[in-house]
């Protein structure tokens, strides 16, 4: 997979204009897809990158590779059916939290029960972009839009947590204005076989602007974000002396050299574990008592399914005595009328 | 074998009909394939209940078989029973209105019991009455000989009376002399581990055979074999042709086949026998509804495959938006309706042709694309083959359309040799030159470039895009020629196509018209009228949407256009608004069932 | 005021045109609700371009509001503009060729810099060009004059330049004699809570106003007030007299509304509208798709209430399968289809008239039900209503068709009171003997039992059902009977709507024929082709399905007719199926554009 | 609520004859709705049935209620839209693992969202029962159906972790084989304000016969199944001698009286906790290990849409100044011509 092709990001962007509002942060996310695609160093043919329909589903349309812009909700079945059918393309998915989580919902949830090996960006901004500014199904309770002029009365989805509920095997988050962040994150997840989920926190500078201020910011985001690396202790802040222990079946933030905790106390992030408690645990941290997790929160190999479908046909015509049309046609019951 | 008496018919119609446990559907295919063997025409037509397992003994929970076979050419399962199985009361009660009089009746007295009766809601035993009428009864005490026979098997009860259908089969085997080694030999392969149970059923076959020829009083009967081309044969359902000619499309274009699809009666058995067929190497998505099935398929289809989805009314409804993305992104795909009785839910295990409009018509903007119809059950092997061709010659989604009733029907095929299909050209783009998606050719057709190919990055979607390059345009006058030449392309497959056929003189009083899957019975009830002497011929369409060049030219040969359909007037419209220079007659039948010969025949003696 | 000269004018076109930030839409909304104010009859267009904000000073960015007012009765928003504002090169360029000759173009020439130049595509500075053309050209310094306005306001640049817009509607005013009053009273309401940012809005308004009065060149026009009925009037868009006429409907029925509905241009408005109005009890449901959003109001009919659905032309696909449950199931459904450029997404913010066959054809087995059209924005309000109405009454859905042409135009409207409104009888079911669901009256109408009344417990489905009792059947007789009920009840819908009615002789040479959203370039064109003494009559339809009774009455006295629609001929395919004894003629347009009343004109010239 | 009506179970019973293939475990669910309904005392009218398509979702056909047979996959949308417009009816929606979680995944996920006051009884079978014969969503991996005749190659949803994924306030196990078991969750979830969602172990004697044995086979459900009730100890076995306690943040199933266990070591279930973590570990637990959890694992309290929608209008309604469409009509920007 890793040819050396020495492409610089300049070599995935396409030669449509790029139709997103100034300071949208779909365009840092682009910048990174492209890094992240370069850097990965696979041919430039063998990705394919594949959307709904929403301000974020317009990505497509900038990349020099292959690219589908779909209909609205149905990114997930559309990138399925393009990595089954080639398992030898890299799919990336590209999706908005109405796309995913509303219309497209059932996909979602479908495509990463069966583990399809894919990239899925969802772009969370809170709100419906491309149809100007109504609820999604992540805005918060309460939240004031043009549908809900007197507050939303629904409850919002976490990504995290209903990838794992729909048995995810990969999730990991991070933010629009972290472009370093970003693409190690993407290059992860394109290394991880199956489906990787990969929630971004996407500023919409129009009809949601500032949404994730109080996670992004870039003056604060060192204490109130923490960046999980597997294998390394989970530490953050400012001075990377503030960590997360385990406390009863909960998570507690802890400094250390306070309380006599040392760093031997603080908690090591592990990717790989299979039972996903932790996981969920870490993925449902909220401010202000904990940092929000970023990075890859959930890395657990196991079959892809379109690895598992070629490989049910390869045994399948080894053992079978058919080996074409003519021999189905003329196997089983037949006779002749001379 | 000491026979009474041996006649000789021309065509005979049996119906096998008993409780869904009763082994029906098994006991009709076995007689079917016999039949077949020895040179028989065959169609047949199975009759399941709703319910899986609807109450034993209730009308509701009647399982029929009916097959219809003959030494001439044989198109319907026939529209009355000169035979009818009835393995309870319930059974008869079912299907006595479907008894020619004079017919033959094999009951089993053993299950003409007041438990059974009640059950099947006679209030009375209706065995006198019907002695009474004009039937030839035979009561076979079909329970208690299958007891006999198997006593001292070491077989429980229930396994015993599992076999009792092969009892009544023995009967109907002696009763048309037909060699019984074709069943034994399928017992033989079927329980292979198990040759305790082979024996079993073929014990009960002989004592069935054995049984009819004890009784004097019945004749036994010759069917000689039917005049039918050379050739290898094998019996084939509608739906295993369907998912055969998909198979024969993907050898016959180089592309392997993905299918994409979400169960839905009487659509489901597609997909289930593509699944048997890994070893050809197809991919079948299970998908987890049907707007996944289709929206997967066009997915496999943009990344280079012969891309399929299969489905019944409701389901091709629930893919409706996904049908204009496969229009404006001009890819192949062939989508497969098993049409069923309507609307909403309506009548799932029943036949009918509703789906015309939705298919031809249903779908938000100017959305054109082919749509084609089988007619019997073996061809809709050459027209699911057909629909694969258009798509990728044309470069288009096609809506193949079918119903329950040659879905699940069967008849003896002659098998299409691989060679005699044509190759499939696939439309690739070439690689020496800047690729522009949607530059056409002279069919309209634009190039098809698969990802993972280098130098032919390009990216398409949903939105109205410019000619030539393909990138997004909100040009007015743009849209305008788009929109035409997707038409345009649609319509230039009429190039492509054979012209519609006549049966019968090329002018007439009466032209009969159909499409789909009411050939055979149209087509019987011609030949009638014809030896009749009436001035008939009749007309079917295959191909939909664009109608054959020269339908016109056919159509204003004849006085009357009869147009016969099982909805209330669908291709008619159609045919309307194409040709509204015609007048056309409607015969219509909304009941979930097919035509009867008998009921055109008699109402097209009305319009002379 | 001391103005060089005042001309009476009869009607004018004035076009707003700058980038997406530059508050175009409000511009031309302060100056159509002034006119009207006034007594003028206006019309008016706003034209979006496809991003939210594209990128600023190109072509693809430029968003225009056009509008039309004058002392005769307006239908159109006008073909051709006497006034063009451009706010930089950009919308200059876009909208050059809206332009009639001899018309006036105010420009703010501070934007025409190299950058915006080449950003619009700009060679070389267009206007020394342009001045050599048959224009009027004011060329202002708006940005320049707004910041000196401004100057010492404390306000910061960006806020200064948002108000740019005012100067150049306080241009418009001062050239067509309009009080600045009702726009000074806006921003003191708006801003009630910033004093400073009204102010500054006030201050450059009157800064337009005041440059204009001082350029000596200028002639300022009068338009007179139109001679339109007395009444209290309102300016309304399509979209917001469609959810209020299903509020109307709501009271008349005495049925709370509930609205199941997914967002989706153009259609969102209404979704938006009504969930602003809990005041009035609306229970507004934002559906995780379209699906649900049908669905749940199905299942909100079932529970009682007045239920809606709103949507688009390819949420009105998805809905497909769940209206075929609302056909079975025989409840009251509105279900608002704003169409727009298709096939798939194709063109999102634009007009069409393409879901014609796909609303009256579009699904799986024979379902039919009503379908409507509203054919000006203020009508929208009467059609909807008309909807629920029909729904209601004959315990159906029904489809209304509306556009996006006139969803987001508007139009000043005399407002109905809830006195001239009918009342809406609910066919409650009574509870006063055994319910059966699917007994009838003498309009094939079923009643409605409501849960929670004690004694009408039921059960409804999507499965076929026995007539009368509404238990489930499979009786292929009674499927038929069913079928042809629910065909009769859509149809006998024809005895409870009004005649078409014809602008015109009752005979001549040509009838123009159109349906829905294109009433008022048609009636424009009609009566321009009279005036000119030429044989024309327009018949409009709002009813699609069932067709008013006397359609074919009409239809026969025309020597010609010629259908207009934005689609490549649907309604003519509808007429032909249901009147295949005229010819029609076909005028279409699939550009994603209304009609300009000129190109009906012309063609219509050539078929004398 | 609760009335005095003294209805019998048999009340409940339409004048259809049942449909189901006999032994078919729908007939027992049945009678325990029947059962419940009777208890509860509600009135009869009151009660709204509601299904997709499925063998299962011919359910409202066989009650005496008002019912509604919907379409595949939509008894989620058409339950919701009935409550939603009256919430004084009492709203039980019937669906299949096909219908809730393949078509109908997206519904399902959102009603639980949204928390709809909605008892949701999902009949698992983890096959298509009406279609005949092929895997389901729930189907475990492998296994052979007639549209996977060499074995599926799909990992199953868990329909207690999706609940959870998708935040999910109720959720509770029962097997068709326990009447008095069945009755009692079904009741507890008729209390219960908001979506309860109810899995029912369900026996397809036709097509995947048996598929639930291990777990509910009487002769050994004792062991192999652990009824939790909320403040009682997480005791189970035919002795009631085995019991639950945490090792880390794993469960791990004990036998008191050995190892030093006693009972005070037992977890106690708090079916209340609003933290999801103990909940999800008790839905996972699987044999041989642990033994699986029946009964309601999960009841937390929380605000439910249609009481939300509701009180959102009457709040609106009071500090409105338009009361009817004349005041809506003639409120705003009017003119008069005279
Ligand atoms: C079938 C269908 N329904 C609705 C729409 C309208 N629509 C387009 S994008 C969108 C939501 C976009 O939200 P999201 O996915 O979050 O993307 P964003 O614009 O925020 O990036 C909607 C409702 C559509 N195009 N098609
Ligand atoms: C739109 C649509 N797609 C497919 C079907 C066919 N269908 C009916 S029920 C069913 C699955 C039933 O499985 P489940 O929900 O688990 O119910 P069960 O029969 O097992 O109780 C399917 C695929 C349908 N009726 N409608
Ligand atoms: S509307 Fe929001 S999400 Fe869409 S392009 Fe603009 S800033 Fe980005
Ligand atoms: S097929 Fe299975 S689920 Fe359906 S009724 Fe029969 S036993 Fe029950
Ligand atoms: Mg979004
Ligand atoms: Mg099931």
């Amino acid at each position: 997979m890793s040819e050396q092709n020495n492409y610089t990001f300049k070599d995935f962007k396409s030669d449509q204009e790029i139709r997103w509002c100034p300071g949208c942060g779909d365009s840092a996310i682009l910048n990174a897809v492209q890094k992240a695609m370069a850097d990965l160093g696979r041919k430039k043919e063998e990705y394919a990158v594949v959307s709904g329909i929403g301000c974020s589903s317009r990505f497509p349309y900038y990349m020099a590779t292959y690219g589908f812009h779909g209909i609205h909700g149905r990114a997930g079945a559309l990138a399925s059916g393009v990595k089954v059918a080639n398992p030898h393309l890299s799919v990336w998915q590209i999706t908005g939290d109405g796309d995913a989580l509303a219309i497209g919902g059932n996909h979602f949830i479908h495509e990463i029960r069966r583990n399809v090996d894919l990239n899925i960006l969802l772009f969370n901004n809170e709100i419906y972009g491309l149809t100007k500014g109504q609820y999604s199904p992540t805005s918060k309770y309460g939240k004031i839009t043009k549908t809900s002029p007197f507050g939303t009365v629904e409850y919002p989805f976490s990504v995290g947590e209903l990838t794992v509920g729909a048995h995810g095997k990969f999730f990991a988050r991070t933010t629009d204005n972290n472009l370093k962040q970003m693409t190690d994150v993407f290059i992860e997840a394109e290394h991880h076989r199956g489906t990787s989920v990969i929630e971004i926190l996407q500023n919409c500078v129009i009809f949601n602007d500032g949404v994730h201020d109080l996670i992004t910011d870039k003056n604060t985001r060192e204490e109130h974000q923490i960046y999980l690396e597997h294998g390394k202790p989970m530490l953050f802040g400012k001075d990377n002396n503030k960590g997360l222990v385990l406390d009863g079946w909960k998570l507690k933030a802890v400094t250390i050299g306070e309380d006599g905790i040392t760093e031997a106390d603080i908690l090591v992030h592990d990717a790989h574990e299979e039972n996903p408690t932790m996981h969920s645990m870490l993925i449902n941290m909220k401010l202000p008592d904990l940092p929000v997790a970023m990075g890859v929160i959930r890395a657990v190999k196991a079959t892809t399914y379109d690895e598992a479908v070629t490989k049910q046909i390869e045994w399948v015509k080894e053992s079978s005595k058919i080996k074409n049309m003519t021999d189905l046609l003329f196997s089983g019951n037949t006779w002749e009328v001379k | 074998m000491g026979k009474k008496a041996t006649a000789e018919l021309k065509q005979v119609v049996i119906r096998f009909s008993g409780d869904s446990g009763d082994g029906m559907q098994l006991t009709g295919t076995q007689f079917s394939n016999t039949s077949a063997l020895l040179g028989n025409d065959v169609s047949t037509f199975p009759d399941y209940p709703a319910e899986i397992r609807a109450p034993q003994g209730t009308v509701g929970g009647v399982s029929g078989f009916q097959l219809h076979f003959g030494q001439t050419e044989i198109n319907t399962p026939g529209d009355y029973a000169d035979v009818l199985v009835a393995m309870n009361p319930a059974a008869l009660r079912a299907n006595l209105r479907w008894v020619k009089s004079g017919g033959t009746i094999i009951l089993d007295v053993d299950s003409f019991n007041d438990k059974n009766l009640k059950r099947a809601g006679y209030v009375n035993d209706p065995l006198p009455e019907l002695k009474k009428g004009d039937y030839n009864i035979i009561e076979a005490p079909v329970t208690e000989f299958t007891k006999k026979a198997l006593e001292g098997s070491g077989l429980d009860q229930k396994t015993v009376l599992k076999t009792k259908n092969m009892f009544t089969l023995g009967i109907v085997y002696w009763l048309f002399d037909r060699p019984l080694s074709y069943t034994e030999q399928f017992f033989d392969d079927k329980f292979g581990k198990k040759p305790q149970i082979a024996e079993a059923n073929k014990t009960v076959l002989r004592a069935g055979f054995n049984f009819a020829e004890t009784i004097e009083a019945l004749v036994s009967h010759k069917v000689a074999a039917a005049e039918i081309e050379k050739g290898v044969y094998r019996n084939i359902t509608g739906n295993v042709a369907t998912a055969w000619g998909l198979l024969a499309a993907s050898e016959k274009s180089g592309l392997p086949l993905f299918v994409g699809s979400y169960p839905i009666t009487p659509a489901t058995d597609i997909l289930q026998e593509l699944s048997e067929h890994k070893n050809l190497g197809v991919k079948t998505f299970q998908a987890e509804d049907e707007i996944a099935g289709i929206v997967t398929s066009i997915g496999a289809s943009f990344a280079g495959l012969l891309a399929a989805t299969t489905t019944s009314g409701p389901g091709l409804a629930l893919k409706t938006e996904a049908l204009g993305l496969a229009v404006i992104t001009e890819l192949p795909l062939v989508v497969i309706d098993v049409q069923r009785g309507g609307p909403s839910t309506g009548l799932p295990t029943k036949t009918e042709q509703s789906d015309l409009l939705q298919a031809v018509y249903g779908r938000n903007g100017e959305a054109p694309m082919p749509v084609i119809a089988a007619s019997t059950p073996s061809n809709c092997y050459f027209y699911a083959f057909e629909a694969a061709r258009i798509a990728v010659e044309h470069m288009t989604p096609v809506i193949l359309l079918t119903d329950g009733f040659i879905a699940n029907g069967s008849q003896p095929w002659k098998i299409t040799s691989m060679d005699e299909l044509p190759k499939i050209n696939v439309p690739y783009a070439k690689t020496d030159a800047p690729y522009l998606p949607y530059e056409r050719d002279e069919k309209f057709v634009r190039t098809w470039a698969i990802p993972g190919t280098a130098g032919l990055e390009h990216r398409i979607g949903g939105l109205e895009k410019m000619a030539k390059t393909g990138n997004v345009s909100y040009v007015p006058e743009n849209h305008e020629v788009m929109t035409k030449e997707r038409q345009d392309k649609v319509d230039a497959v009429a190039n492509f196509i054979p012209e519609l056929q006549v049966e019968g003189a090329t002018e007439a009083d009466l032209l009969i018209v159909g499409w789909g899957g009411t050939y055979g019975h149209l087509i019987s009830a011609a030949h009638t009228l014809q030896e009749e002497g009436y001035s008939v011929a009749h007309a079917h369409f295959n191909y939909i949407n664009p109608l054959p060049k020269n339908t016109a030219e056919v159509l204003k040969r004849y006085k009357k256009i009869l147009v016969c359909e099982l909805n209330s007037g669908q291709f008619k419209k159609h045919l309307t608004i194409n040709f509204p220079q015609f007048s056309y007659l409607q015969y219509n039948k909304i009941q979930g069932l097919p035509f009867t010969v008998l009921e055109i025949i008699e109402h097209a003696k009305t319009l002379f």
